[in-house]
């Protein structure tokens, strides 16, 4: 079953990159990073993962010696940061995407080849 | 090294005899050069008669300082080889000042007059002086290519750059001449010969059956008094100069004498039978086979 | 002490804060940025300077309170000082110099710099990588904020371009390090590189993509056209952030991260620099840009540090420090470069000419420029030099080859660029703006670049000998430029008179030595001289030649190669700027100095070949080479010859002679090419005549030394520019002296000291006087001039003697050198050598009539019949030296006794002996004196029968002569001069057809369309640049982990 | 068709980098190094119940400055980007939001803000945190935005809060440094007794700035998009 959320994983990866590349839509690009950032949590949060152990949140102070029975918290913690980040870049990405639209009226990359050599 | 008086006396009695011997065979030769275009020619005594009025004239015109030192120039340079070359082997006093330097002296000496010439000529101003002197210049460049290998094999062979030492080297028997010890040497040389002495067909410096041209130009009376002095001078002194690389040197002025005939006589031999090159068709010539046997001659001896 | 953490608190408070201020205040929110940025920059130079002093060490910062792993660690040491201090004190310099952009735009622009600043301070500090992925994330953010700066439309393709490949290199860094974190359990940078040693290593795939992701954001070729996209569509302040903040955080983060991705991957970190350094300036040939040829640089000189970085196991401890020479001189010169291009404001570089009006600026550019490419005293060359000694010492050619291959492309757009300023005319309409809070900042860089690179120089052991008196003697004849020339010139030759005196004690008993000081300083002085000739101000001329003269005189006196290249470096830049100011040099001055650089390069490549031999770099330890000595020998001899001008490298020296300034020209030519020279007589001394391994170089070397010769005076035959027939005369008589001492006998190197002598002598002469009169007579052609005698008697005498001696003609000591010559043939037994060199000898005579004819003789032409002599100090100096010329050439024995006995200790018999006056060789005599005497009584003996003769010969007026039945009446028809050796030409003429200059001029068209052709990979789409980046990881990671 | 065999092969081989990744990707059997500790030792240290909020707000929580950040720049650099068209716009004339919209958002809009809240303030004790109800809140923004499209969120207020949340997030972390053991350390104050709303010391009084926060500059992106001029030149 984890094996599962892995590929799942790997292969939003991939597609993600393979759309980047290959669109020529502004906005399939955005969409194909995001595919990709999807991708990447999901890998992410799979990776502190415990069979059998609850979420991170505790009942009571754990004494001396115990451990308590929860997944890792860290990846946790670093995929909501990287999510907020993810987010960031997506809307800056959609603003710039916006602001090229503006200029030449289409979404098209090869439009927009002004700065070359 | 002597400094002497009488050391300066015999030289000066040798350049004497070498001037006179130099207008008796420019004479000699014009007669016969006449005789074989079937035409009689000038009087043996020609060349005195010329200098004598050449040098009495009274108009005199000079162009400006370099114009009239041109001519001193171009005497000091046929003098100076006269005084640099060992004339008679073994004799005191007609060996002049040949201690001062070697044959390398000698052939940058050549220079001396040319340059002074050239100058002198340039002042004149006459277009033809220019011509002349850029032709003369051209073509003296590459007859001094086979020269110079030829010295150069004449140094290997002898290991001197001495003209009485290489001389020595020939006394004996005819057979120790180099003409026999290093024959491709002496071809290379006495092919370029041809061009220093300026006869046909490599005459176009002066071109003198035409119109007047060559750096002589714009000169006259006394002035042109001098350079027939040097001419005559001049040519005596290189064939010795190839006699003693060449033809074992002489031991008296009647060898010399006979020597130096034959020599200059090469050059009017063929003067006679050539017609003239043009300046690029000489250029060539010299650079290809008085060249490739320079070279040869080298090789041999390396 | 302040916390280093209180540069973020301040930095991110004063971004939060600014939201308060409203749009009301835009300039007090300026102000207020502008304030948090010094107290930043005061925190991290505070730390700097008390690390430096050693009064306390560095610290680790935990932030909440709990130990790494367990939380984020931020670390001061000295690294993060130095870097925090660099990227705040140009955060607010660029802040300073973008103030009236900022303060229009408002203040969004001013919280996304401040947290731009903020953020490379925490990739630096921190030792958390995942801490590093989000401060890395906030600097490519801000980043793309501040392209927007300009207000360009092709900003936002700049910025959605950086911000797409910045996240798939971000995304790789993620997936890398929660890969590591699975394996390790750490975050902690230290943790994660400790384990690396010990049980739990992390996958080489988890390394892999750590290190993958900060390679791409440093930009490596040619996977890097969304960066060069970045600089040109950015602000130029932004630019130099970028180029000085940016690139130096990356460089030190691949730095950081090197441990966790291990150190197998130190090899693909050079190559990947490598190929960045030589691919990125490679393509920046082609470009014309201002803002983008400085991206190119920039990612250019990126790779050099990356390079260094991967070198690290050669270059062992002193990796940090070299790699901050570079950094420090591409900080502050590319920030200072990009300054000034926003000043400039042009799209093209050839509008910099602009900055003529402002000197201050142009002289920093110049600077910059230099320190770009690696000239002392700037801290690149140190670190240049030491990193190739290093690679030397580890035979590493390759590594070698690639540095000095890539450094050199980079001269060849940036020289070009500085000669476009200093030479082009100025642009008809420019947008120009040098306000004096833009030019500060630029001030402040240059004042960091020579402050460092004296500052710096301590640190390499090799640096110790370094005499900087000239250098700031040159300063100073700067800062009085404003005076009148004749002021400045007494100034200069006091100077060089003095330091002559100052020097001569540390030559004393070294005649080499001695006689090439007299050269160099004495024909400084001399030259000089000529100079008051001159009116007006001559801006930069005096400092330019004291550097020359500096350099010149450090040649002799320097005991190591690292003092020796020193100099020569010092010498070419002044040169290169003297050699600029004649009116048409640009192209010349141009290929003069790709030429020098390319030869420097390969003299520094030898030094470093030499280094692996173990023997120390001191200039001895040329003798004692064992590693590849012929190539090291092979290697520095080529590269001398590139400032003697043999045939093939001597294509620069005609124009740059010829169009140089009037007093240029002797300088360049009579004493200049004499270190080329100096160069050769070190080298083939250390070599050793006897030395097994250099028979073959002298061999080709004499080979090379006559063609040159018989090529050079053939060319002069055909000048019609009368000063560049002198170029090319010395072109030959630097091929004689070549072949001179190539042949390694006594006899022979008499013969070449002969000619070195004489060359100065002549040389000198000549040039003063033709350059004199050119400039006189308003023409360089020579069949405009003419008839000169009349009006310039003095020049004409010293003119002639001048071509008595080139000629060789006895007595004069032109002819010391031929007869020497010929003996030396002779015994070395280079017949066919000698032969080539002997023919060249009589066509000199072609030239020098033509010379001394078209000036002189002939007839004068209408528009110069009003001339005068030339100026009395032009006269002074020639005739000085003609009475050397005299001395010698009347007292040969004097000069030549001297030498003979310098040289003997080389060689194994000693061939020339004296008795008397009169000098043997086992082959000849010649008797300078005697000859003398002879000749002078004959000639005077002789004028006095001409005169005698013809005393009252009539002097006739110009024309007085008829040719063709008619007395002309025009000079023009009369003179004969141009193309007089027409028939020449045409029978040998085939033999100088320009056939090296059009191979170099087809190499550098290869060049040129190479780069072309490369940089059409960077097409501007977008998807194209993502493509690349997926090649280059892909291809690295088949490389590095798919076992191909 | 060369590139798209190009960009086929590029795909491939980025499969097979993430196929190595996959084969190096293993799963958890026990805690690793980090996540025991914390799962030891966080709940002591810093009092908060939910070990993610620890983790994120403590230990991590120069990360979490970081991220604030983040927001902060896009929002900065998008009303930076917009701003000059915006001063230039004329008024537009919006077509009128659905009624069901609109009395959905007057039912929605107070429960979500409180939600949100509610979000953040407990985030230390509950799944969520100041991102979430920043979220949160910023989507209720976006709804009456939505409902009302002529509606002008003051910026002003935006920008105010935005500032003074992050200041406030500063200075929380400045007093970690001053009062206890580092920069953004939350025993500044008591740790309270487990599991209360008042308690974590620090933790929930910055997640209440960083709710806040986001929830302002969420709703200042969304606010700038909003009012961008249709058709621009």
């Amino acid at each position: 079953m984890e094996q599962v959320i892995i590929i799942t994983g790997i292969l939003l990866i991939i597609l993600g990159i393979f759309g980047i590349i290959r669109s020529r839509n502004l906005v399939k690009i955005v969409l194909a990073f995001t595919l990709f950032n999807t991708g990447l949590n999901i890998l992410m949060i799979s990776i502190g993962y415990i069979r059998n152990a609850g979420a991170p949140i505790l009942s009571q102070i754990p004494g001396q010696g115990e451990i308590p029975n929860i997944v890792d918290p860290v990846p946790q913690a670093l995929v909501l940061t990287a999510i907020v980040i993810g987010l960031g870049v997506t809307a800056l990405m959609l603003a710039y995407v916006l602001k090229l639209y503006q200029d030449k009226g289409t979404l098209d990359i090869n439009s927009f080849k002004d700065l070359k050599w | 090294m002597d400094y002497s008086i009488s050391k300066f006396l015999f030289t000066l009695l040798g350049l004497f005899i070498v001037l006179n011997w130099g207008m008796l065979m420019s004479s000699t030769m014009r007669r016969i050069n006449a005789r074989v275009s079937g035409r009689i020619g000038i009087p043996w005594y020609q060349p005195w008669i010329d200098l004598v009025k050449l040098y009495s004239m009274r108009s005199q015109l000079s162009h400006g300082t370099m114009f009239y030192l041109g001519p001193v120039f171009r005497l000091m340079g046929g003098v100076g080889l006269f005084l640099f070359m060992p004339m008679i082997y073994g004799s005191q006093y007609f060996m002049n000042y040949s201690f001062s330097g070697d044959l390398i002296l000698i052939l940058y000496f050549q220079f001396f007059g040319m340059l002074g010439m050239a100058l002198g000529a340039g002042e004149g101003g006459h277009p033809y002086s220019a011509i002349g002197i850029s032709r003369g210049l051209s073509q003296f460049t590459t007859i001094e290519v086979p020269m110079t290998l030829a010295v150069i094999s004449l140094a290997i062979q002898y290991h001197t750059f001495s003209i009485s030492d290489i001389v020595a080297a020939q006394q004996g028997s005819i057979l120790n001449w180099t003409v026999f010890t290093n024959p491709l040497a002496t071809i290379a040389a006495m092919l370029s010969l041809l061009g220093a002495f300026g006869h046909s067909p490599f005459n176009l410096v002066r071109a003198p059956n035409e119109i007047p041209l060559g750096p002589p130009t714009e000169y006259h009376g006394s002035f042109l008094g001098v350079l027939r002095t040097n001419g005559a001078i001049l040519h005596v002194t290189e064939a010795a100069l190839f006699m003693n690389l060449f033809f074992g040197g002489a031991t008296s002025w009647i060898e010399l004498i006979i020597k130096t005939f034959f020599i200059y006589f090469w050059s009017v031999f063929v003067g006679t039978v050539f017609p003239r090159f043009r300046i690029e068709q000489s250029v060539v010539w010299f650079l290809k086979w008085p060249t490739i046997i320079g070279i040869f001659s080298i090789i041999l001896f390396m | 002490m302040v916390g280093p953490i209180y540069i973020i608190v301040i930095a991110l408070g004063i971004a939060f804060t600014l939201g308060l201020l409203g749009k009301a205040s835009k300039s007090a929110g300026w102000v207020f940025v502008l304030a948090g940025l010094a107290a930043m920059t005061f925190i991290s130079a505070q730390w700097l300077v008390a690390l430096l002093e050693g009064s306390i060490q560095g610290i680790q910062i935990f932030t909440a309170g709990y130990k790494p792993p367990y939380s984020i660690s931020l670390q001061m040491g000295l690294e993060e000082a130095i870097l925090t201090t660099l990227i705040n004190s140009l955060g607010l310099l660029s802040l300073l110099y973008l103030g009236k952009e900022m303060v229009q735009k408002g203040v969004e622009i001013l919280m996304v710099f401040m947290v731009f600043i903020m953020s490379m301070n925490v990739t630096i500090m921190t030792r958390d990588i995942f801490n590093l992925f989000v401060f890395l994330e906030i600097e490519t953010i801000a980043l793309s904020g501040l392209i927007l700066l300009i207000g360009r439309k092709t900003a936002f393709q700049a910025g959605i371009k950086y911000l797409i490949i910045s996240g798939i290199a971000s995304g790789l860094l993620l997936i890398g390090i929660i890969l590591a974190y699975s394996h390790v359990g750490t975050l902690d940078i230290n943790g994660i590189a400790s384990a690396n040693n010990g049980l739990f290593r992390i996958a080489p795939i988890a390394g892999f993509l750590i290190l993958i992701s900060f390679i791409i954001e440093l930009k490596p070729f040619p996977a890097n056209g969304w960066g060069i996209d970045v600089y040109s569509a950015s602000h130029p302040g932004i630019g130099a952030l970028i180029s000085g903040a940016s690139a130096t955080t990356g460089l030190y983060l691949l730095y950081k991260v090197l441990p966790v991705a291990g150190e197998e991957y130190l090899y693909f970190i050079t190559l990947i620099g490598a190929i960045t350094f030589i691919g990125s300036n490679l393509t920046g040939t082609a470009q014309s840009q201002p803002n983008r040829l400085l991206g190119y640089s920039s990612i250019g000189q990126v790779g050099l540090v990356t390079m260094i970085l991967g070198l690290q196991p050669i270059l062992g401890d002193r990796t940090l420090y070299l790699a901050f020479t570079i950094i420090i001189s591409h900080y502050a010169a590319k920030a200072g470069l990009f300054w000034i291009s926003g000043m400039v404001n042009s799209s093209s570089i050839k509008d910099w000419s602009i900055l003529r009006k402002k000197p201050l600026l142009l002289v920093l550019f110049g600077a910059f420029i230099l320190a770009l490419i690696g000239f002392p005293p700037f801290p690149s060359f140190n670190g240049k030099w030491e990193i190739l000694m290093k690679l030397g010492e580890s035979n590493q050619y390759h590594w070698i080859a690639v540095i000095l291959a890539g450094s050199f492309i980079e001269a060849i757009y940036l020289i070009k660029w500085l000669g476009y300023a200093i030479k082009l005319d100025e642009p008809v309409e420019n947008q120009s703006n040098f306000h004096l809070t833009k030019q500060i900042p630029v001030w402040i860089m240059g004042l960091v670049l020579f402050g460092m690179g004296y500052y710096l120089n301590p640190f390499t052991h090799y640096a110790e000998a370094i005499n900087y008196i000239p250098l700031l003697f040159a300063l100073l004849l700067f800062a009085i430029d404003f005076l009148p020339v004749s002021i400045k010139n007494t100034i200069t030759i006091a100077g060089l008179a003095y330091y002559f005196m100052l020097l001569w004690p540390a030559v004393e008993g070294d005649l080499l030595r001695q006689i090439f000081l007299v050269m160099f300083l004495g024909g400084g002085i001399l030259t000089l001289l000529a100079g008051y000739s001159k009116k007006g101000k001559r801006p930069g001329f005096y400092s330019m030649a004291i550097l020359m003269y500096a350099g010149l005189a450090g040649l002799l006196t320097a005991k190591g190669m690292y003092d020796f290249f020193f100099s020569w470096e010092v010498m070419t830049a002044g040169s290169y700027f003297l050699i600029i100011r004649g009116k048409r040099s640009l192209p010349h001055a141009y290929s003069y100095m790709l030429f020098s650089i390319g030869g420097a390069y390969l003299i520094l490549g030898g030094f470093a070949i030499a280094a692996a031999s173990l023997n120390g770099t001191s200039l001895s330890a040329l003798s004692m080479v064992t590693v590849l000595p012929t190539w090291v020998y092979a290697l520095i001899a080529v590269g001398f010859m590139t400032k003697t001008a043999s045939l093939g490298l001597h294509i620069w020296l005609p124009g740059a002679h010829g169009e140089a300034e009037s007093d240029v020209s002797p300088m360049v030519s009579a004493i200049l090419l004499k270190a080329g020279v100096f160069g050769l007589l070190l080298l083939f001394i250390s070599i050793g005549a006897t030395n097994p391994h250099s028979q073959e170089i002298w061999y080709v070397l004499g080979w090379i030394g006559a063609i040159t010769t018989l090529m050079g005076n053939m060319s002069a035959a055909f000048q019609e520019d009368a000063k560049r027939l002198l170029a090319y005369s010395s072109i030959a008589q630097l091929g004689y002296i070549l072949f001179a001492f190539s042949m390694m006998t006594h006899i022979g190197w008499l013969a070449g000291f002969t000619y070195t002598i004489n060359h100065f002598l002549f040389k000198a002469i000549l040039f003063l006087i033709i350059g004199a009169i050119v400039v006189k007579l308003g023409t360089h052609n020579m069949y405009e001039m003419g008839g000169m005698i009349k009006k310039m008697p003095f020049s004409f005498i010293a003119v002639l003697i001048s071509i008595i001696v080139i000629g060789g003609i006895p007595p004069l000591s032109g002819f010391a050198g031929k007869w020497l010559f010929y003996n030396a043939i002779l015994e070395k037994g280079w017949y066919f050598q000698g032969a080539l060199i002997f023919f060249a000898g009589i066509i000199a005579f072609l030239y020098l009539f033509k010379l001394i004819f078209s000036v002189f003789l002939g007839q004068v032409k209408d528009n110069h019949r009003n001339m005068k002599e030339i100026s009395a100090w032009v006269l002074i100096p020639s005739y000085i030296l003609i009475i050397g010329i005299m001395l010698f050439s009347a007292f040969p024995k004097d000069v030549l006794t001297p030498i003979s006995e310098m040289i003997m200790p080389y060689f194994t018999s000693e061939t020339l002996v004296w008795d008397g006056t009169k000098a043997m060789t086992s082959m000849g005599y010649w008797d300078g004196s005697t000859i003398m005497i002879v000749v002078g009584t004959a000639f005077m003996l002789l004028l006095g029968w001409l005169i005698v003769l013809s005393a009252k010969a009539q002097k006739v007026e110009q024309f007085n002569i008829v040719y063709a039945a008619e007395r002309p009446f025009r000079p023009e028809t009369t003179h004969v001069s141009h193309n007089i050796y027409a028939g020449y030409k045409k029978a040998i003429g085939f033999l100088v057809s320009p056939v090296i200059t059009v191979f170099w001029d087809q190499a550098s068209t290869f060049v040129l369309d190479f780069a072309g052709w490369i940089r059409r990979i960077y097409s501007g789409s977008i998807q194209n640049y993502a493509i690349h980046v997926i090649f280059y990881i892909v291809v690295f990671y088949l490389i590095s982990l798919g076992g191909l | 068709m060369v590139k798209n065999t190009l960009i086929l092969l590029l795909t491939l081989g980025i499969g097979l980098i993430m196929y190595d990744v996959y084969e190096d990707f293993k799963f958890q059997e026990s805690l690793p190094l980090l996540g025991d500790y914390y799962a030891r030792n966080a709940a002591s240290e810093t009092g908060s119940a939910n070990l993610v909020t620890a983790v994120v707000v403590t230990y991590r929580g120069f990360d979490t400055l970081g991220e604030v950040s983040i927001l902060f720049l896009t929002a900065s650099i998008i009303s930076f980007m917009f701003k000059y068209k915006e001063e230039h716009a004329t008024k537009k004339e919006y077509r009128p939001a659905s009624e069901l919209l609109i009395s959905s958002t007057q039912v929605f809009t107070p429960i979500m803000l409180i939600v949100g809240i509610y979000i953040f303030a407990n985030g230390h004790l509950s799944p969520g945190g100041g991102f979430q109800g920043g979220a949160v809140i910023a989507s209720a923004f976006l709804l009456m935005l939505l409902a009302n499209p002529g509606m002008h969120l003051s910026h002003k207020i935006i920008s105010r809060v935005e500032s003074i949340s992050g200041i406030g997030f500063v200075l929380a972390g400045v007093a970690g440094l001053v009062y206890a053991g580092g920069f953004l350390d939350n025993t500044v104050l008591s740790k309270g007794e487990f599991g209360h709303l008042l308690s974590a010391g620090l933790i929930p009084i910055i997640y209440i700035f960083i709710g806040l926060k986001v929830g302002a500059e969420l709703s200042n992106i969304v606010s700038t998009m909003s009012h961008l001029p249709k058709e621009n030149n």
